[in-house]
């Protein structure tokens, strides 16, 4: 994967500011990539390891880059991962 | 350590929902339902997600929505959103929603289906709803194709497209969509890609909150066959595509984006007119001419 | 007033309040009338582009809270079967209406047939029951309008109201009560709140209690088979659970839909069966066979689905010898002659349609079926 | 008399239905009668021949349709030719004089006949010859009253036009009268 | 003297038919079918002449015309022409004659069919059609109702229209057929009325002559429903007003010609485009895949 | 190979060179069969827009000279309800595939069903009769297909395909016979000159011969009633000697055209009764039925329309009782019932779809029928 | 009637030239006007009397005066009207 | 063994039909056996569960459904769940390894397991999960020769893909042999 298409994403997404934590619902995962591939900040990674259908769900590799800023949740056609603020004080 | 194992394991190690969480979506999608019948990669679960942003979004209360379904793959998303929603016959959503608006024009209807659904056996009655000018939002998710029934040629599959009933290449040309919904009298035309999820998510608003007949495409992945059966690989690799190929013009002539198989795909919100609505007309000409015997129709 | 005119009154005293339709011969004063009276009652009438969308524009009409109807003849009537399955799969109460003029195909547009009856109870694809009316006369088109209307609540199923092109144009004097003096079924909305109420769980009555699009129950209504949520699943069990209790729900409760009109029958040897406009034209040819001698009587089916089978069958056993008059080659005829088990003779007074039959026709039924006896 | 049968024949355009309304509507909703009031019209809208029949009768109507017309109204020769041989042979026969030539009758049948198109063309209108040969009917037939007759029209013609034709009927009676007397 | 012996005058006097004279379009009409059953100073007669002056003017041989038409006033004229001819079901004239052509590539074939016909039930097929580029040409006698059933109002009647069904004026918009028509592929499109015989006797031939989809709309007068429902008189009152009130602009941009009750009509040919039809796309699809499995369609 | 596919094999096989139809479940395998077939044998295959097109581009195309099917499932078929009447009307011999699924509306798309066997029959408006075939095995999809295109030749009638979702989803081999050895009826072409020839004048048969378009003899075809010229006549007597002899070209060739399977019925006291996919599940609780000592045969109806009545009422008269096997809640069963006139018990084994009958409830039915009888 | 509508006819016909034989099929007349009306050269006009129908046929009254431009048989609604050429040796 | 009962359980996606598809024709076209193969799917086209049925036999085959299958090849969790009840107590049962876990089986059923996925992985083509299927089952059950399997598979998949297919196939069917022998 040489290109990272979210380089140049579409739509008017600023990165920065808030932060938010990752939630994955491992069982609904089917492995597309499209969380991975189109996160601004390189929070995600396509694990190795197999959920219950025999797909590789996505971890967290950089919880701290996150920026809630929604993408992942908005682009998973599975309903399978989003992201919940992190009150400032809690961060 | 066989899958299984692997798996519990990583449950634990891995930011999962835990029992306090909520998909913030809930409100809007029945999660008693996930998951849903969709592919892996296909498109389809990301336009929802986007129309479920844009309710959120937009004002209106959930419980005056309703979504209406034709069948198909898209056909399904009735059965996924938490709102009044019926999943109709195929091609037939149109009506439906026609009767369904002037039932109760408090409703706010939306039509969310297929390319094949609203265009092939529906096409008929998207014409009248535009001249009509009814008030509805019709999003079709165009994936070039009839999924669900197994990947048949459809009138928006691009001349060239290998499919089970073109398999020696569709030698017929497709709807321009955008056009055609122009001619019959739409007043608000946008189409996008299921890569533009905050494009989709902003003319969805638009939509919703105009009065009238509005239309908004939006092409998106099926895997499964169209990509498949014409070699473009899985859906991540579709999105990488409409990233490269996909040029946005506002207000570009409809005349001018059709679609080509590998061509560029122009993008963007096309037609915004203002005419009257169906209920508009209908209350002027009829109290002009009734006087007192009418009273304005609210449903 | 015509039957059609009268149809249209009859509908809107049932408290129909949208109606959606296409042009057709002979049922197109129906919604002429339609269009022109709804606005003054606070309806809506909606042209639509052809008759398929008429027949599901009226459900998605019943959704919004409205009691709705569609109206057609023949080739339109065809290309409502598919809908007629879906008004029966989501319990959708509606009310068709068929003008029955002479087929198959275009046929005789301007003149009469009843060769529509089988198509009501078997022309759309899979299992299911409807209840069909037949009227004889504009007044009995206002009246039994109101019946179909009020059915279709009762039972939760699309009711067809089966006229003919000679009643729908015929003209006779219309009473039309006061309002206050109609019995008109409301819908059966739950009073269960959004989280106690499942939309498809039958009430003991076999039906469902209904809501409305727009009352924040945020239901689920599709044409797959489904379970009491209302969603789809692909079972066996699933379709024997649903598909058995929405052919139940009419086929159980025959008796109390029940609606026929028995006349001159107790001492009857011959007895003529028949419905709408056929039964009116069958009087004549009874008084001309008991001139020649043959004690016969007339049984009038009003609702002919579901079919009166105990009725005909009591008939038979009884020894009556019947003679079913109807404007086509056969069709109530076999129901009929199922029923009679062998017992009796049952003769068929029919023919294509296009105009009503000869009263010496059936006169002649009525006397051969008295021979067969003896 | 308690059942009385009437026929009225012509082609589209002609107002034959509305000739056959009018003479219902009269006898049941202003004579107080039962009257049921039948018709049989060609291709849909078009202009081809056309009936309709009319039954009037002191007690309820149960057979509807008409076998032997005791009052005959016919405006075109194709209808004359199609259904005079229905006619009662003591009944009389209206017809359309310059139209219709009535052979063949039995004697037994009276004749009446009136040029309605040509009164309905002085009038202004042709397509006033219905109302012209409805007072025609009244007159001569005394089914329906005078009075119960008029209502009817007004009733049964596009607002505006009640005076046209009020004004047709008045016409078409006044040569029945003479008709009669002469 | 009554009518029928001045009748029986006049004929002695008048210069009628002789034995010997045949009408010069008898063999392109069904004179035995003759009074057809369209009413007086209806339009469509004039329209059926046009059209057997083009079948005579243009080379093709009669035998291998077919005209098929769906149901109304309009569909009437199947009966009435002296090839091949098919009074098919309402709205699905277009699909008939799809099987028709594909059937057997050297028939020649027109769908001669009503507005309501062609775009209210039947509006689909036309889509279709065109899009796909079938060689028919589409005759369509617009006279802004459903004339047949009696007068209701069709998807054609100009806003403010008074029909059956519109008893307070018609409330909606109608389609601009033209624009309609290119938005969904036909490569000829015209418009004339009823008085420009000539006129439109030549755009049939060109239709006639050119391969692919084409479509002809011809105004003309419904005296006895439409032109009195909206007191514009009979026939002869129409065609004066068709004289006074069109404008012949050939080329005009489709979506500027659409018609308003009173308004200028705007008339001629739009539309002349190429490009490949169905069955030549087909060929060279196919021949390019199959190669020697696949011999030309010739039918 | 599957039953779809032999079914578009078995089509080929018979001469069909045109092809309309349009996707859905379970029958798409046909058109898609077909999309990649027809070319290489000089046909066309066209995917229309919907089922009305498909339904009447077939009857464009046989009056081309083609012959000419559609396929498709029960949605689909009940939009064909008004093109089925016109293919009546017009005499237009063509087949119509129906692979039935679960039903009513959209049901269980990919489950199998029996319950649009009463709605082939009389699905559309007016009086009307059809052919109706049912196979039970991708070889019969094959073999019967061949009859279905001749018997539509032979009648001029449309001919109904009624498979299943089973059928149409079994692999089995599927043997194809040479070419010639296929038995193909050719169309009747006239072989009057044009100025002698009268489109609609029936042969002694009762069957009027064909021309086809661009062959000079500019007919006119239409779907009105019409007289031996194909020229419209609205009367009466017209349509009494129209739809009389269609209705009767059918009915009274029963015999000839009838086709059933009997295995064991001589000896039997109780037969079951069954089509397609049913008869062949059947087999089982019959073997079952006879491990309990009933002597139980089977009767399978290949052709279900026209209904081989005479053969029921065979049954009946030797006493046999009748257990009548189908995949919904009563079609055939009351054909069978009426057929039976009483004398003998007559029981329904059935269900409303989605799987195939449990091998114990026939078996069962065929013991509650055996005790009846004694 | 003031305006006559042929003043400026609509397509291509140019009037003078050849002439032609009126024929008029009486019975099939519906009187619509339309051939008299927009005849180039003022042939006809329409009759007082009826025919069997009721209507009032068109009668030749400039025979002289037929060019055979087909107008009045084009626009006949009812095919009631055409012309036969009149060869100039005939004439 | 005049008939044998093969269920083959997985989702949408795994290749389910077509391993069924393969066993068949293997049996019938290559093996000239009677085989009849039937199908349940979820709805349509998607990735639900579906199963597949085959039916080997010397004799003409009627009833055309597995009873009590005597091979089973389940290659999801939810199948083995829905399907194994059925199995007959001798059969025998082939699993996706990694996905299945092959609890509550009788004593008397033998399981076979291999790590389809993981393996049709390396292959780098995760769909030919079922070749590798297809090639154990051979292998494993011996209903049909390892020749007509080989043949069927390479009619059956598209042009261009045979070796890729066959590759599974072999590997699948190695690790068959190596579990008979192990
Ligand atoms: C009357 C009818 N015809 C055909 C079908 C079969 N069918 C179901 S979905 C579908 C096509 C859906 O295509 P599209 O609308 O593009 O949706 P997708 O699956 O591609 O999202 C078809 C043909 C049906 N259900 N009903
Ligand atoms: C399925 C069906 N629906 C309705 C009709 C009734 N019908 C016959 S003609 C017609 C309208 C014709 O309008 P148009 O095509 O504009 O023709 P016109 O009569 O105006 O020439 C209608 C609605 C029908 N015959 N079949
Ligand atoms: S919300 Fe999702 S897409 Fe956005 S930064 Fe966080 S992980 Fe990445
Ligand atoms: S987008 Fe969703 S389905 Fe795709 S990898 Fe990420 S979490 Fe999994
Ligand atoms: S078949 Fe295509 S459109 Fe349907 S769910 Fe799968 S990927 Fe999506
Ligand atoms: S109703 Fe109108 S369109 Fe039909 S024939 Fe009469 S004038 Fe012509
Ligand atoms: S042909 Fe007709 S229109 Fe032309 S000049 Fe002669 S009469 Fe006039
Ligand atoms: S145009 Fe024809 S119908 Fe009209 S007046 Fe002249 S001849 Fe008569
Ligand atoms: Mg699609
Ligand atoms: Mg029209």
């Amino acid at each position: 994967m040489a290109i990272r298409y979210h380089d140049n994403p579409f739509g008017k997404h600023k990165p920065g500011g808030p932060k938010g934590r990752v939630v994955i619902v491992e069982d609904g995962c089917k492995g597309c990539g499209f969380c991975v591939e189109y996160c601004p900040n390189d929070v995600l990674v396509l694990s190795s390891r197999y959920n219950v259908k025999g797909y590789h769900p996505p971890e967290v590799v950089h919880p701290d880059k996150c920026v809630n800023c929604g993408f992942c949740r908005m682009i998973c056609p599975e309903f399978a991962i989003y992201t919940v603020a992190i009150e400032p004080e809690t961060v | 350590m066989s899958v299984i194992d692997e798996l519990q394991q990583a449950v634990k190690n891995s930011p999962r929902q835990s029992p306090g969480d909520e998909h913030p979506m809930s409100n809007f999608l029945r999660m008693d339902r996930i998951p849903h019948i969709w592919c892996p990669t296909c498109g389809i679960g990301t336009t929802v997600n986007c129309f479920a942003q844009a309710l959120e979004r937009c004002s209106i209360p959930l419980d005056d929505v309703a979504v209406v379904s034709g069948i198909g793959c898209t056909g399904r998303v009735a059965g996924y959103v938490k709102t009044d929603s019926f999943h109709t016959t195929h091609g037939r959503a149109i009506p439906f929603a026609t009767g369904l608006r002037l039932g109760n024009p408090k409703l706010k209807v939306v039509v969310f289906s297929g390319d094949g659904d609203l265009f092939s056996i529906g096409g008929n009655h998207f014409n009248h709803a535009a001249r009509r000018n009814l008030d509805m939002t019709v999003i079709c998710v165009n994936n070039f194709n009839y999924a669900m029934t197994g990947g048949q040629v459809a009138p928006t599959s691009p001349t060239d497209s290998v499919l089970t009933t073109s398999p020696y290449g569709n030698f017929e040309t497709p709807f321009n969509l955008p056009f055609l919904a122009e001619s019959v009298g739409a007043t608000f035309v946008a189409r996008w890609t299921a890569l533009h999820i905050h494009r989709v998510t902003e003319s969805m608003i638009k939509a919703l909150m105009k009065p009238g007949f509005s239309f908004i495409e939006i092409i998106a992945p099926c895997p499964t066959i169209f990509e498949r059966k014409n070699k473009f690989g899985d859906g991540l690799d579709r999105l990488k595509f409409y990233h490269d190929n996909s040029e946005i013009i506002h207000g570009a002539p409809t005349k001018d984006v059709d679609i080509g198989l590998r061509n560029k795909i122009i993008v963007g919100e096309f037609v915004d007119i203002e005419r009257p609505t169906f209920i508009e007309s209908m209350n002027a000409y009829l109290k002009r001419r009734l006087g007192s015997d009418y009273d304005i129709y609210e449903g | 007033m015509d039957g059609d005119h009268a149809c249209c009154e009859g509908a809107l005293a049932a408290g129909c309040r949208f109606v959606a339709g296409y042009p057709i011969t002979p049922s197109t004063a129906v919604v002429e009338r339609f269009a022109r009276r709804i606005p003054r009652v606070g309806g809506v009438f909606i042209q639509m582009e052809d008759e398929l969308a008429s027949s599901i524009a009226i459900q998605g009409a019943v959704w919004a809270g409205k009691k709705a109807m569609t109206v057609t003849s023949g080739p339109g009537y065809s290309l409502m079967m598919e809908h007629i399955g879906l008004a029966v799969m989501t319990e959708c109460p509606c009310v068709f209406v068929n003008v029955q003029r002479g087929g198959p195909s275009t046929g005789l547009p301007t003149l009469p047939g009843q060769a529509d009856m089988m198509q009501a109870r078997w022309g759309s694809h899979g299992d299911y029951e409807i209840i069909a009316l037949c009227p004889d006369s504009p007044q009995e088109c206002f009246d039994f309008m109101i019946d179909a209307f009020n059915l279709s609540e009762q039972y939760r199923v699309p009711v067809m109201f089966m006229m003919d092109e000679c009643i729908g144009h015929m003209i006779e004097k219309v009473t039309i009560p006061e309002a206050d003096k109609i019995d008109v079924t409301p819908r059966n909305y739950t009073k269960l709140p959004p989280d106690q109420y499942l939309p498809f769980k039958p009430a003991e009555n076999m039906v469902p209690e209904m809501v409305k699009a727009g009352d924040g129950y945020r239901i689920h209504v599709t044409g797959l088979t489904h379970d009491y949520r209302g969603y789809p699943v692909m079972s066996a069990d699933c379709q024997e659970e649903l598909v058995h209790r929405l052919v139940n729900k009419i086929n159980r409760n025959e008796e109390k839909i029940r609606h026929i009109i028995a006349t001159d029958i107790e001492d009857a040897d011959v007895v003529v069966i028949a419905y709408g406009i056929t039964a009116r034209v069958a009087v004549d040819a009874i008084a001309l066979a008991r001139k020649q001698g043959v004690k016969v009587g007339l049984l009038r089916l009003v609702v002919v689905w579901p079919f009166p089978e105990a009725v005909i069958r009591d008939l038979a056993n009884k020894g009556k010898a019947l003679v079913m008059a109807e404007m086509n080659y056969g069709q109530i005829y076999y129901e009929v002659e199922r029923c009679a088990q062998g017992k009796v003779p049952v003769l068929l007074a029919g023919h294509g349609g296009g105009d009503v039959h000869k009263t010496e026709a059936i006169a002649e039924k009525i006397v051969e079926a008295n021979k067969c006896l003896s | 008399m308690s059942r009385t049968e009437i026929k009225i024949g012509g082609f589209g355009g002609q107002g034959v239905i509305l000739t056959g309304f009018i003479i219902g509507k009269a006898a049941s909703i202003f004579d107080m009668k039962n009257a049921t009031m039948t018709q049989a019209f060609g291709p849909e809208a078009r202009g081809s021949a056309c009936s309709s029949q009319v039954i009037v009768s002191e007690d309820k109507i149960r057979y509807p349709y008409v076998k032997r017309p005791n009052v005959m109204v016919m405006m075109s020769q194709e209808a004359f030719n199609k259904f005079s041989p229905q006619i009662d042979p003591h009944g009389i026969m209206l017809i359309e004089e310059e139209l219709v030539d009535p052979a063949g009758l039995p004697d037994t049948v009276t004749v009446y006949s009136i040029p309605a198109t040509r009164i309905a063309e002085e009038l202004g209108k042709k397509i006033v010859l219905n109302m012209v040969m409805t007072g025609f009917f009244t007159a001569v037939s005394r089914i329906i009253s005078r009075e119960a007759a008029r209502k009817a029209v007004a009733d049964s013609v596009p607002p505006g036009s009640e005076n046209l034709n009020l004004n047709a009927f008045e016409k078409g009676y006044e040569w029945g009268l003479k008709q009669l007397e002469g």
